[in-house]
């Protein structure tokens, strides 16, 4: 296993969201699960805390993270990662899958 | 025929989503709170922050009722210590409220990786079922993957009241590799997907009477299979369980010696087995005849 | 007037024929005299063709000849489509193999790197199909050929059933050049459906004891498909499919284009793109495409080879497929390549790895496949003159200079960005570079497809537009920009990609019109294979290994 | 998989031990054990394996047969349960045959005999392993375990075959976490068995005054969480049943 922690600068997510948390995905062989929770701090920085059962892709996990709290509003989120070797795609999918989750709630 | 989204191929928090009324969903324990596995953690494995299984209060159709999911793709869906007694918890909260709990099953049994924990934390979820059953509130297991019902949780699921199906679930104890390594490829070839589907799949169990709903593979199929129970409750009692003895008794009579599914299926009533084959849900339901 | 060269020709065929003698009855071998009817109709030096290709394989002759050795034949010329079978690799290790050119070796692609490695495999060249065929009429006549069909009658004609294939590619060159004809089949009949090969081109028939060897190659089970393929899909259907209206194309066997396939029922037709696009296919039956034909979307398919399962269906929609008089199906697979080369708008495919100028390979240092046709199709035919709407579109935006075709043929990559296992597809150098494959190669390096044919590359991170590129740096900044987080995406520039995307050459989902969150499986029109056999009204039979009802 | 040992001493010398003289008119076929017996003095029905047998559709059945007869015939007998049984056999038509129901009838009978007043009292005397242990033993209102017992969901060596994490790893946790640990006694840390009982106790006086304590409340996570060998399960499940409460 290998853990890392770091924050990214991101817009502040909008004020008001469908949900408090949200999470996509699943632990499973390629896959991974995340955890997107409100109340992160400070409000302009994605706080991220990543496991992964693959150790040595830390650069591509850094850089796909960073792009999404580029691409999204994030500020103020904390990114809770339990991985099991997903490839980066499934990365930024299961993210982008929690914000929509989070911002709309189910359906 | 276009865009059926395959209950079978829905994560655990899909399925509840899909499932139950909307916005009615609320989860026990949720993921913010971080009830991850010890045993996983210090033998360097990936936890997960549900542990393998969803739980929580929900409505279908309006009817209360309680609900766990198992995350099948999580370590086999197996029980660890803390899976393992939030299911218990669940069916304890639904006697203590006299509330239907329903049981998405997804699991290998127990996980070896946190040793006999989950296997007395099987044992006593098994009580708790039957806690609910004495006092009449249903308890209902759904089994609708590959990953299915296996081991322990093949056991518990013959516990509850009812059990809904799909072709695509199977229930059993021991799996197809296991039996091969045990019995040898000719007896068991795991690899023949139609006889291990038709050995341990929902219609063979249909028949047989171990299911007692074979619906679609979608969400909406399996909600209507569910509620169809909510109301019902199947009360153990000396005239159930001494019908229950002659059934077993006769099934094991007139297949025991058998060792073709086919053979099975005839006995049970299909004429056309490659029609039935290629039957889903109710469809094979009207083709088998069941006579229930 | 007959000279006294092609006077020898014939002489020697006939001498090749007299030497077998009573061990035919006619044309009729019976199988246990087959080897040493091969041993007495072959001769060292030959040109010996025997037909396989991914799908059909002459396997009993195959098979046969390997039961002889060094002794009984020497210094073949073997050439061949594919090398598929281990009978293939024992004539190598017999050591009976004077030079061997072919053109894909899939399955066997480990055996034939240890071969390479063993400095037994003396290879001419590896050839695209049609450059193989074309071959055939120039210098590589086959002096004897080895073929297999469904079923001869008792003159000797021929029936290929659904699987035609490379049959009269080979026959009619040896045939037409006194070469030698040698069919298995799998029976002998009265009377046969149709004539695909005449009797007079035929000289020795045995009737196997095995059914021929047929792989299910082009069946793609539905369940295997991701929604990271399915993403890749939408996004390749808008920023492509949509965009350049293409009509007529060709598919590979990947699950990304048997994503699409399913996807046209469903988001195609939500996107109001029925009757607009992919109307014409050059593809073999796949059946990941009953969906789209049972709805309405396919007016014609034309096929190289047949596949597994597909008859009864092919059969029952000979509106779409091309049948014979009979209902049964039929390919060809010379003229499906030709019409891949010449006839269509578009080719999509996928590769195991791509260079940072667009190059593609499938060859590592431990494995040679080899390329097939995919070649043939994803190339840029500067021979093409007639014009279609995607032509000229796409030819517009790669900027024709004078002296210089005005259209393209679309030819898409479409690939993850990772391989099974994390690895990357994209790199800075092909493994194919590797210098004993390219000395074995008499100095080609094995690329698939030319970074210059590409026109775009699709990934889950988006669509490179390779052909509105301007310079070499500036298609290597597009290939970083989809390369997603792979060490060669890793060195984009976050500066140049916005100015690509700005320009258009470089698309993320959402700029052609896609909500990664909407890619889902459940957009597939069947979500498994029972689900095809259901679209098809019963009628498709899927292989064995598929079902588990 | 290894095929079954038996284990020493034999059935009939367990029931012997365990009942004495009474234990005469228990029956073994195919090592499967039901009868009637007499424990301090008092009447008790008796089901169980021996000498480490595999329990199949047809051995679920005799046994279920047994509880049935035991609740029409002998009301509120305590029911005994002695389990030395490898599992259940990997064998496919069993499976065909829907052996899970089996277990899931053999079950609900126990259960009716619980609700009808009948104690239910387990003795683990040999193998407890697997789906055999679960089908029947672990179901009792108390459970208690001869040391000699083989009790666990499976040793580690077993373990380590299956979950392809190395031997001394797993040995190493089990030092602290006894769920991971074989036996009796580590068995009991969870709060698995109420008790182990060792050669020296008079076992017939232990089970005579086990009956009488019987109460049917699971109090196995309660016993886990005392003895120290199951921290977690007891909160989680009250943690579950309070938040639903709300």
């Amino acid at each position: 296993m290998e853990k890392f922690a770091k924050a990214f600068p991101s817009k502040p997510l909008p004020s008001k969201t469908a949900k408090p948390w949200a999470l996509a995905g699943v632990v499973g062989s390629g896959n991974l699960e995340v955890l997107l929770e409100r109340g992160g701090k400070p409000s302009n920085a994605m706080e991220c805390h990543v496991e992964t059962s693959i150790p040595g892709y830390k650069a591509a996990w850094l850089a796909a993270l960073s792009d999404f709290a580029h691409h999204y509003a994030a500020g103020g989120t904390k990114v809770t990662i339990n991985d099991q070797g997903a490839p980066p795609v499934l990365v930024t999918l299961r993210l982008r899958q929690a914000y929509d989750h989070l911002i709309k709630g189910d359906k | 025929m276009t865009g059926a989204i395959l209950f079978h191929e829905q994560t655990a928090r899909q399925r509840i989503a899909s499932l139950v009324d909307l916005h009615s969903f609320a989860e026990l324990l949720p993921p913010p709170e971080r009830l991850t596995s010890p045993y996983l953690a210090q033998l360097g494995i990936p936890v997960s922050f549900d542990d393998g299984v969803v739980i929580g209060r929900a409505r279908i159709g309006g009817k209360k009722i309680y609900l766990a999911a198992q995350v099948g793709q999580f370590v086999g869906g197996a029980v660890g210590e803390i899976h393992g007694a939030k299911l218990t918890g669940l069916f304890k909260a639904a006697a203590r409220d006299k509330v239907p709990c329903v049981l998405i099953v997804e699991s290998g049994g127990v996980r070896l990786h946190e040793g006999s924990s989950g296997e007395i934390a099987i044992a006593e979820t098994m009580r708790a079922i039957f806690e609910c059953r004495a006092l009449k509130v249903p308890t209902i297991a759904v089994i609708a993957t590959d990953i299915g019902a296996y081991g322990g949780i093949g056991i518990l699921s013959t516990c509850c009241d009812f059990r809904v199906m799909t072709e695509h679930g199977r229930l059993g104890i021991s799996g197809p590799i296991v039996i091969e390594k045990w019995m040898g490829k000719k007896a068991y070839d795991s690899a023949n997907r139609a006889l291990v589907w038709k050995t341990s799949g929902g219609k063979t169990k249909y028949l047989l009477g171990d299911a007692d709903a074979l619906v679609h593979d979608t969400a909406d199929a399996v909600r209507d299979g569910i509620s169809k129970f909510l109301g019902k409750s199947s009360a153990v009692s000396l005239a159930s369980i001494k019908a229950r003895q002659k059934e077993l008794e006769k099934r094991l009579k007139k297949f025991g010696a058998t060792s073709e599914p086919d053979a099975v299926w005839k006995g049970m009533g299909v004429r056309d087995i490659e029609a039935a084959s290629l039957a889903s849900g109710p469809e094979f339901a009207a083709l088998a005849k069941r006579g229930k | 007037m007959i000279t006294a060269k092609t006077a020898k020709r014939r002489e020697n065929k006939t001498e090749r024929i007299a030497r077998v003698g009573k061990l035919a009855r006619g044309k009729f071998v019976a199988p246990e005299k087959v080897p040493e009817v091969l041993r007495r109709i072959v001769e060292p030096g030959d040109i010996l063709c025997l037909e396989g290709d991914n799908q059909k394989q002459a396997d009993f002759l195959a098979n046969q000849l390997a039961t002889l050795g060094k002794k009984d034949l020497r210094d073949i010329h073997l050439v061949m489509s594919c090398i598929t079978l281990p009978a293939h690799i024992e004539l190598f290790r017999k050591g009976m193999i004077k030079q061997v050119d072919f053109c894909y070796a899939g399955p066997q692609g480990t055996a034939v790197a240890d071969l390479v490695k063993a400095k037994k495999f003396p290879v001419g060249a590896i050839h695209t199909y049609n450059e193989l065929f074309a071959r055939f009429y120039v210098d590589l006549t086959p002096r004897v050929a080895l073929v297999a069909a469904a079923q001869a009658d008792r003159k000797g004609n021929l029936y290929l059933a659904a699987n035609t294939e490379d049959t009269p590619a080979v026959v009619e060159p040896t045939a037409f050049s006194d070469g030698i004809v040698f069919a298995q089949v799998n029976e002998i009949v009265d009377r046969i459906p149709h004539i695909d090969i005449p009797a007079d081109q035929v000289d020795f028939i045995v009737q196997a004891p095995y059914p021929m060897h047929l792989q299910a190659l082009f069946t793609r089970d539905p369940a295997a498909i991701t929604e990271v393929q399915v993403l890749m899909a939408m996004v390749a259907l808008r920023g492509i499919y949509e965009k350049y209206e293409v009509q007529s194309l060709n598919h590979g066997v990947g699950f990304n284009t048997a994503a699409i396939e399913l996807l046209l029922p469903t988001y195609g037709e939500r996107l109001g793109l029925k009757g607009k696009i992919c109307k014409h296919w050059v593809v073999n039956p796949l059946p990941t495409m009953i969906p789209a034909i049972e709805t309405g979307w396919v007016e014609s398919v034309f096929a190289f080879g047949g596949e597994v399962g597909m008859e009864r269906y092919t059969a029952a929609r000979s509106d779409v497929f091309f049948t014979g008089r009979d209902g049964g199906f039929h390919s060809n697979r010379p003229m499906g390549q030709l019409a891949g080369l010449y006839g269509i708008d578009m080719f999509i495919g996928a590769s195991l790895q791509i260079d940072i100028n667009g190059n593609s390979s499938t060859v590592s240092k431990n494995r040679i496949t080899g390329y097939g046709g995919a070649p043939n199709m994803g190339c840029q035919p500067t021979g093409r003159r007639h014009p279609s709407k995607s032509w000229l579109k796409a030819g517009a935006e790669a900027n024709p200079g004078p002296g210089t075709s005005p259209g393209r043929k679309l030819v898409v990559q479409m690939v993850e960005t990772f391989q099974a296992g994390r690895v990357p597809t994209f790199v800075e150098e092909l493994d194919a570079h590797e210098p004993s494959i390219r000395k074995a190669l008499h100095g080609v390096t094995p690329v698939m497809i030319y970074g210059d044919d590409v026109t775009h590359i699709v990934t889950e991170e988006g669509i490179a537009n390779l052909a509105a590129c301007r310079s070499v740096a500036e298609r290597q900044a597009a290939i970083r920009a989809v390369a997603g987080y792979t060490p060669v995406g890793l060195k984009r520039k976050k500066r140049e990609t916005e100015d690509l995307r700005a320009r258009g050459i470089v698309q993320l989902p959402e700029d052609v019109g896609v909500r990664p969150s909407e890619a889902s499986r459940s957009l597939l029109a069947t979500q498994d294979i029972k689900g095809l056999v259901r679209w098809s009204n019963g009628l498709y039979d899927p292989p064995s290994q598929f079902v588990d009802w | 998989m290894k095929k079954p040992t038996p284990k020493k001493p034999s059935a009939r010398a367990v029931l012997a031990r365990l009942f004495g003289a009474s234990a005469k008119d228990i029956a073994i076929e195919k090592s499967v054990l039901t009868g009637y017996a007499t424990v301090g003095g008092k009447k008790v029905c008796v089901i169980g394996t021996g000498d480490g047998t595999y329990i199949d559709n047809a051995a679920a059945l005799r046994l279920a047969a047994h509880v049935i007869q035991c609740i029409e015939r002998a009301p509120k007998t305590p029911i005994v349960m002695l389990v030395d049984s490898a599992g259940q056999e990997p064998n496919r038509v069993a499976e065909m045959l829907g052996l899970a129901s089996y277990f899931g009838h053999l079950l609900s009978c126990l259960e009716l005999a619980r609700r009808k007043g009948h104690k239910l009292i387990t003795v683990a005397t040999g193998q407890a392993v697997g789906g055999a242990f679960l089908c029947y033993g672990m179901f009792a209102d108390r459970i208690y375990a001869l040391d000699q017992a083989s009790v666990g969901l499976m040793p580690i060596a077993a373990m380590s075959a299956v979950t392809k994490i190395p031997a001394p790893v797993l040995e190493k946790l089990s030092k602290t976490m006894p769920s991971l640990e074989f036996g009796a006694a580590p068995f009991a840390l969870l709060g698995g068995v109420e008790e182990v009982w060792s050669a020296d106790d008079d076992v017939q006086a232990k089970l005579a005054a086990a009956i009488a304590a019987s109460s049917t409340d699971d109090n196995r996570a309660e016993l886990g969480k005392k003895r120290g060998g199951r921290k977690l399960a007891l909160d989680i499940r009250k943690k579950v049943l309070a938040e639903s409460a709300r």
